[in-house]
């Protein structure tokens, strides 16, 4: 494997500063997506997994704070761009389709201005040309009638046809990377396997980077060629899909895995005690050992250093430790 | 543009019978309550006879039903009765003072929406840190001290420290005022080609205006600065960001836009303010307006003057929530097609 | 929507930085009218021009400027011939015979003639309101018997008559009919141009309406081919200025735009004015004294020596040095100066043993001294003059010493006219200006204390007092001036006895104006008669604005 | 008696804990509580907090009137020789008195009402109640306040009724609003379902969810009805003489400006004082149960 490194996140640190206090999110993530590489990230909610994807296009809310770390895209730190280094990776190289297409397109303005703003501003071209390129985007985004789309505002629109539409925003141009932060978590379940195949075959069409999050690990499981595991601001495990999910490493993934078919929405299952930890004040050591079954001594000194346990299949976990 | 004629069409056949309502409460108010109109117009040294012949005039040997009856249809005629303190028609009443109070709130709703929009913009970009919290101590104050209490200050800073804006009136001595033709000063003085007067005018509605507008601008201003701060962390906002749009169109336009909603839906009590507001701010002013006419047949009991004047306040009222109701639709695509 | 916002928040900071540029460039340079001799006065609103409906102050000085009465009153009141040059009486004192001054021109150009003077008094008999209350009960008929003529028959004797002429202001009677809006409530007579003259006149006296905007301003120049004596520099334009509040008195006559304040002016604000070396005060009489009315049918007001108490309680010094300085303390029941006032009354001072005494004498005293409150002394003040409530909490706080308990009021004038037509809502004391209607001791005498005026805001007292009318209707049916006021002496000596009100003081009207203005009283002249303090026949205007 | 019995059972559902610290955290909604409850001291204890007591009632001294701020009066004396700064103290009780009358009088008035409205939304007499109280809101409140208090003998009684009069509509309306929301949710049902009377659905089911708009509502109109209240004496229409009543006293000392400006400015800033107090506090509140 010698692809050429498009995107890596080294030690990433992430923090918000709200009016408790400091809340330290992400803690030393690291992350490489490859050219043409299918990403997935599970994981879940409130494990850090939007948080790292917002840093990658540096949108994050203004009480944010990056403490430490680096995001190298085509070996450049975004997080030392320049001002319009950053507005061209914004604007050619990576898009990111959003959670909730509900709240991701603005409610006042109608679907083609926001279109045309953003075509007209990374590529500099007439209104006539914009508008064509949009049309595109959103038959492409298989979007029946894409006039009538192009003049709706959002709330004339379906939720999934909504986010068609973000998908269709995030194809426009060639894009290098395309970051898919859970995009069907927040659709009618009849819509989500619309959407999920129309996104897959576009990205394998397109064979673009893609950073899958989602928390439907029957979909990454398919679609992904190598996964990261995440829980409460770290990753813990990732190596090729295949192998992770048949044969997972670290005490959390199995006990993600094992209960597959309760995995709903918000809640977690029985499966696994405890919750997320509060960021406040994390846990020591791992993160995880308050909830770990297996949990050892040293688990709350120290934080686990990456072992590859078998090719390319790496866990951060004392248990694995020689 | 259908939709919204349809929209303002339903928005009138609604606040007609509350207007009726209004008239109907406030006139059973006027002569139920004790104390006796005629006696009080017939003024102290009347006799009796004439005492009676002013309560015929007025009606009031009627009984309330038959009276109301007749006003209505009197108020279909344009008419609405006698003044017994300006002792002419309170419609002449109205016509002659309501412009130039429409004029001054019009001034005031002006200075409100300027105001509002550059402090709440900027206290919204520059959120949590200084120029915010010295727009926050300025609303506060703005909110907390009574718009009388502001005309009295004015009063007491202009009159004498600072003779820079004139205290009272709506002519300097020695202008003359231009001839009326729409009533509005300020428009008559421009057709007149008066344009000293125009000046003049605006000269002496700067105070009153101020002191007017000075409650609703604060909180106006609190309320872009709260849509701005919840907007700026809204995912719509991260979407156009993520997409490469500067941050100077985000803010103008991404921003600033949904943050007007909820300030331009206020509006609709802030003229509520202003034109409650304008009876103590023409009195203190001495502007010759409607307000400053209310009070006076309020204190004299002129009984078809209050009555006019509430229905007067009523209406406008109504049309301008309708406009604001009209500028929010669109503002807002969402509220003028839902009804569809 | 961006670019719009922006130019929108532009326009208005523009207008905003326009507006003070303007202001600055304003102050600066002030319009330059052409100059003239300018008089400026402050009043209040309302003011009615049309005599037939106007009766206050403002009303009444507006009258005198626009209109001519039959009679002018002279200095003190006393009678001057004016439109009337001069009468007869018959001997039963029922008719009187007017001789009209031949040659007074009417604004219109035509000449006031005995037609027009018959008209007015119609006019103002049928409409019933302004001065019409001194006619009504006496004037029979009127008619003109020839151009210059005119016969006055009275339903019985009337000594005053020609005192009272002084408030019959002649309309010109074409002009008048031109301007007759029918229907109206007066039958043939439509409206009887009520409507037009609120903002017009029809008169003939020395000014004449340039503009009447309601509540702000009635100006009015000069009138060319005025018939009568004028003093050398007379104002060429009299404004009269709605002004409500002392600040914008005070801005006014310190910027020189005003010549004459209004003469409600607060203590206060006079005395700061005072300083000025270029501001001058007046005092002149009003014509009116300050009365505290008792209810003498209310207990325990129904009892002379409550009465009595309340009267040697109240401290009248404090009263006329420190809430209305320069004001005489009351001699009587009318003002000392007016014709047919009595002198050497037994009167009312400040003695609180003596006050104790009277109180304790009371029927109703045990029962005050255990229950003060079962005897609530209801006092009332007018909300629009608003000394008087300083009058009031010092009569409260007086009261409270000898035990007595009040309830201080502050009751809107209209609404004080109101209580006071009915004896079961008139309150215990009220405290109230009343003036002579005609300068004569008997004016104040009949509409004070006569059983007719019982129910009208003129009388608190509810006296009710057979005798009294008597000698009030005897004194008034005396043709002869002396005699009829030694009848008057009497009348005053008996209710002085009877104590029926406080006599707080002779009012002194106090005004602020420009040194360049002379005004009568300031050498010492004055009619005593409302609305004829500021005659511009008669006030000088010794600059050009 | 269901109001009190659902209070409790909402100081029981609220964590009073957290609201505090949501409150506290904001240093202005502290300010706010500090103004509010400085005022309502200065109110209860006036007569031994303000200097000089006796000059809230019948007292005249004209040998010491208009004198200017000093040692001896802190904010002068008026045109009567009172000290201003014990009337303003005493005026705190008369504006406070009239917003807690005012308030006690409209929020169960226009709660009930509310509620019923709401919660009969559908039938007649939801519709009629919203009606009559469109009619009250379709004219600015101060208006409509002054014109029934001019019909009036000028009394703070009247003054009150006034306001009273004008107020309820808005507390009908926020009710209205809650329940027609809050009606279709599940535990509504629930208490249907296990045939509950309406009665009991409206005050024990549906009204808890109220109170933490109404307790910030009622936060701030103190706020407002005093303005209200003020403004009403301002023009005249206010309490009786010589009840210090701030409004009043505004009013008459304008009649001094500028020479003797403290007569007028201390009560002036004494409205706002009270008026920023209860805004913030009521701000505070409301992001007690936002937050």
């Amino acid at each position: 494997m010698s692809k050429e490194v498009l995107l890596e996140i080294k030690n990433l640190h992430v923090g918000y500063k709200t009016h408790m206090g400091v809340s330290h999110v992400l803690n030393g993530v690291n992350l490489t997506v490859h050219k043409g590489e299918r990403v997935g990230v599970i994981g879940e909610s409130g494990s850090g997994k939007t948080t790292t994807m917002k840093s990658i296009l540096r949108i994050l809310p203004s009480n944010a704070i990056i403490k430490k770390g680096e995001i190298f895209y085509k070996g450049k730190n975004v997080l030392e761009m320049k001002e319009d280094e950053l507005l061209n990776l914004r604007r050619k190289k990576i898009s990111m389709i959003f959670q909730d297409p509900t709240s991701a397109l603005n409610p006042l303005f109608k679907v083609g201005q926001i279109m045309l703003d953003i075509i007209k501003y990374s590529y500099k071209l007439e209104d006539e040309e914009a508008k064509e390129m949009a049309l595109k985007a959103l038959k492409e985004a298989a979007l029946p009638d894409p006039e009538r789309v192009f003049d709706s505002y959002p709330f004339q629109l379906s939720g999934g046809m909504r986010q068609r539409v973000c998908i269709a925003l995030a194809l426009i141009g060639d894009r290098e990377l395309i970051i898919a932060d859970e995009p069907t978590t927040n659709l009618d379940v009849t819509i989500k396997a619309q959407v999920l195949n129309l996104l897959t075959s576009l990205v394998r069409e397109k064979n673009v980077g893609w950073i899958f999050v989602s928390q439907a690990l029957g979909a990454v499981r398919e679609n992904v060629d190598r996964v990261y595991v995440m829980y409460a601001g770290n990753i813990i495990e990732w190596g090729p899909s295949r192998k992770v999910f048949s044969n997972p490493l670290h005490p959390y993934t199995q006990k993600l895995l094992e209960c597959v078919p309760k995995l709903t929405g918000k809640e977690f299952s029985k499966g696994i005690r405890g919750r997320i930890p509060n960021y406040f004040k994390p846990p020591s050591g791992c993160r995880f050992h308050p909830r770990c079954d297996y949990v050892l001594d040293e688990c709350k000194k120290s934080v686990p250093e990456a072992v590859e346990v078998e090719h390319e299949h790496f866990v951060a976990c004392n248990l694995y430790r020689r | 543009m259908r939709a919204i004629w349809k929209y303002i069409w339903k928005r009138v056949l609604y606040v007609i019978p509350t207007l009726v309502g209004l008239s109907i409460l406030i006139f059973i108010l006027s002569r139920v309550l004790p104390g006796d109109p005629a006696l009080m117009a017939a003024g102290p040294n009347a006799p009796k006879w004439v005492v009676e012949q002013i309560r015929h005039q007025l009606r009031l040997d009627k009984p309330l039903w038959e009276q109301y009856y007749y006003w209505l249809v009197d108020l279909f005629h344009g008419d609405l009765g006698y003044s017994t303190y300006t002792k002419r028609s309170v419609t002449a009443d109205v016509i002659e003072y309501l412009p130039a109070s429409l004029q001054l709130i019009f001034m005031a709703a002006l200075f409100e929406i300027g105001g509002a929009l550059a402090l709440g913009i900027i206290a919204g970009r520059y959120a949590y840190r200084l120029p915010d919290n010295i727009v926050r101590v300025i609303a506060y104050i703005g909110i907390s001290v009574p718009s009388f209490v502001w005309g009295l200050l004015f009063q007491l800073v202009f009159a004498s420290l600072i003779p820079l804006f004139p205290t009272h009136g709506m002519y300097s001595y020695g202008t003359v005022p231009p001839p009326r033709v729409t009533g509005f000063s300020l428009i008559d003085a421009l057709i007149a080609g008066q344009f000293d007067t125009f000046v003049d005018i605006l000269w002496h509605m700067v105070l009153p205006a101020f002191a007017l507008s000075l409650g609703a601008m604060a909180q106006d201003a609190r309320i872009i600065r709260a849509g701005m701060v919840e907007n700026t962390e809204k995912e719509h906002v991260s979407l156009v960001r993520a997409y490469g749009i500067p941050e100077r169109v985000i803010f103008s336009k991404y921003i600033l836009k949904p943050s007007l909603v909820p300030a331009v839906t206020v509006m609709g009590m802030d003229i509520a303010s202003l034109l409650g507001n304008a009876f103590m701010v023409e009195l203190i002013f001495q502007w010759p307006g409607f307000s400053r006419y209310g009070i006076n047949v309020m204190l004299n009991k002129d009984i078809n003057g209050i009555v006019a004047v509430v229905l007067v306040i009523g209406i406008l009222f109504a049309i301008a929530n309708i406009i604001v109701d009209v500028v929010v639709a669109y503002l807002d695509p969402r509220i003028g097609r839902r009804s569809q | 929507m961006n670019k719009k916002l922006v130019a929108a928040i532009s326009v208005i900071v523009v207008i905003i930085i326009v507006i003070g540029v303007l202001a600055a460039v304003q102050s600066t340079q002030k319009p330059q009218p052409q100059k003239k001799r300018l008089l400026r006065i402050g009043f209040a609103w309302p003011t009615y021009i049309d005599p037939a409906v106007g009766s206050d102050y403002s009303s009444s000085t507006a009258f005198t400027n626009l209109y001519d009465p039959l009679i002018f009153p002279g200095d003190k009141g006393v009678p001057k011939p004016w439109v009337a040059e001069s009468w007869e009486v018959s001997p039963d004192g029922m008719t009187w015979t007017l001789h009209i001054r031949k040659g007074i021109k009417f604004h219109s150009g035509d000449e006031l003639k005995a037609e027009d003077v018959a008209f007015t008094i119609h006019r103002l008999l049928t409409i019933g309101k302004g001065y019409a209350y001194l006619f009504t009960p006496y004037i029979q008929n009127v008619t003109a018997t020839d151009d210059y003529t005119v016969k006055v028959t009275l339903k019985r004797p009337y000594g005053p008559f020609i005192a009272t002429l002084m408030r019959v202001y002649v309309l010109d009677k074409n002009v008048v009919m031109q301007h007759i809006k029918k229907p109206g409530p007066y039958g043939d007579y439509g409206d009887y141009a009520t409507n037009w003259l609120l903002t017009h006149d029809a008169g003939s006296g020395p000014y004449q309406v340039k503009e009447v905007v309601l509540e702000d301003h009635v100006y009015m120049t000069r009138f060319k081919d005025y018939w009568g004596p004028m003093v050398p520099n007379a104002a060429d334009e009299i404004q009269m200025l709605a002004l409500a509040q002392p600040a914008t008195e005070k801005t006014l006559l310190t910027n020189k735009q005003l010549e004459i304040s209004s003469q409600w002016l607060p203590e206060e604000t006079i005395e700061a004015l005072a300083k000025e070396s270029y501001l001058k005060v007046s005092k002149f009489p009003g014509g009116d004294e300050f009365y505290i009315m008792m209810h003498t049918r209310k207990p325990p007001l129904d009892d002379i020596h409550v009465r009595k108490a309340i009267a040697y309680a109240i401290d009248y010094k404090t009263i006329v040095n420190q809430i209305f300085p320069g004001n005489p303390i009351a001699t009587g029941p009318v003002p000392s100066y007016l014709p047919g006032a009595a002198h050497n009354l037994p009167t009312y001072h400040r003695d609180l043993a003596k006050a104790k005494e009277e109180l304790e004498k009371s029927k109703y005293w045990p029962d005050i001294k255990e229950h003060p409150e079962k005897y609530t002394i209801d006092y009332h003040w007018i909300a629009e003059v608003p000394a008087e409530e300083k009058v009031a909490i010092l009569v409260a706080q007086d009261l409270q010493e000898i035990g007595l308990k009040v309830n201080v009021v502050k009751v809107p004038w209209l609404r004080v006219v109101e209580e006071m037509a009915n004896i079961t809502t008139s309150p215990h004391m009220v405290s109230v200006f009343v003036a002579a209607h005609y300068p004569e001791a008997g004016s104040l005498l009949e509409s004070r204390y006569d059983s007719k005026s019982a129910d009208t805001w003129e009388q608190n007292e509810w006296l009710l007092n057979k005798t009294l009318d008597h000698m009030i209707e005897d004194a008034l049916s005396t043709v002869n001036t002396t005699e009829r006021f030694k009848k008057y002496a009497q009348i005053e000596l008996a209710i002085m006895k009877l104590c029926p009100s406080i006599f707080l003081f002779d009012h002194m009207i106090k005004v602020v104006h420009q040194d360049y203005v002379k005004l009568p009283a300031d050498e010492g002249h004055y009619t005593g008669v409302m609305g004829y303090d500021f005659d511009g026949r008669a006030i000088e205007v010794l600059s050009t604005t | 008696m269901s109001a009190m019995l659902a209070l409790k059972e909402w100081l029981k559902t609220i964590e009073i804990k957290k609201k505090w610290y949501n409150f506290s955290r904001s240093p202005l909604s502290l300010i706010g509580l500090a103004i509010s409850l400085s005022t309502i001291i200065m109110a209860v204890f006036a007569p031994w907090i303000a200097p000089y007591p006796q000059h809230a009632g019948f007292f005249t001294d004209f040998a010491h009137a208009k004198q200017p701020p000093s040692w001896q009066h802190w904010f002068g004396t008026d045109e009567f020789g009172r000290d201003v700064l014990s009337r303003t103290i005493f005026g705190f009780r008369y504006s406070l008195m009239m917003a807690a009358v005012v308030l006690s009088l409209v929020v169960p008035t226009g709660v009930i009402l509310g509620l019923i409205a709401g919660y009969y939304r559908e039938r007649w007499i939801g519709k009629v109640i919203m009606r009559i109280a469109d009619i009250f809101i379709a004219v600015p409140p101060l208006v409509l306040a002054l014109s029934v208090c001019s019909l009036l003998t000028p009394s703070a009684f009247h003054a009150m009724m006034a306001v009273s009069l004008m107020w309820w509509p808005w507390y009908t309306r926020l009710l209205y609003n809650i329940t027609s929301s809050v009606k279709e949710e599940y535990f509504v049902y629930a208490a249907k379902v296990t045939g509950a009377s309406s009665f009991h659905i409206m005050f024990k089911e549906i009204f808890p969810n109220a109170m933490g708009a109404v307790l910030t509502k009622v936060t701030l109109d103190v706020g407002w009805v005093i303005l209200l209240g003020a403004s009403l004496s301002f023009v005249g229409l206010g309490a009786q003489p010589p009840t210090p009543d701030l409004g009043t006293m505004v009013a008459d000392g304008a009649k001094f400006l500028p020479d003797y400006w403290w007569i007028s400015m201390f009560p002036a800033l004494a409205i706002s004082y009270v008026i920023l107090g209860f805004n913030l506090l009521g701000d505070g509140i409301k992001d007690a149960f936002e937050g």
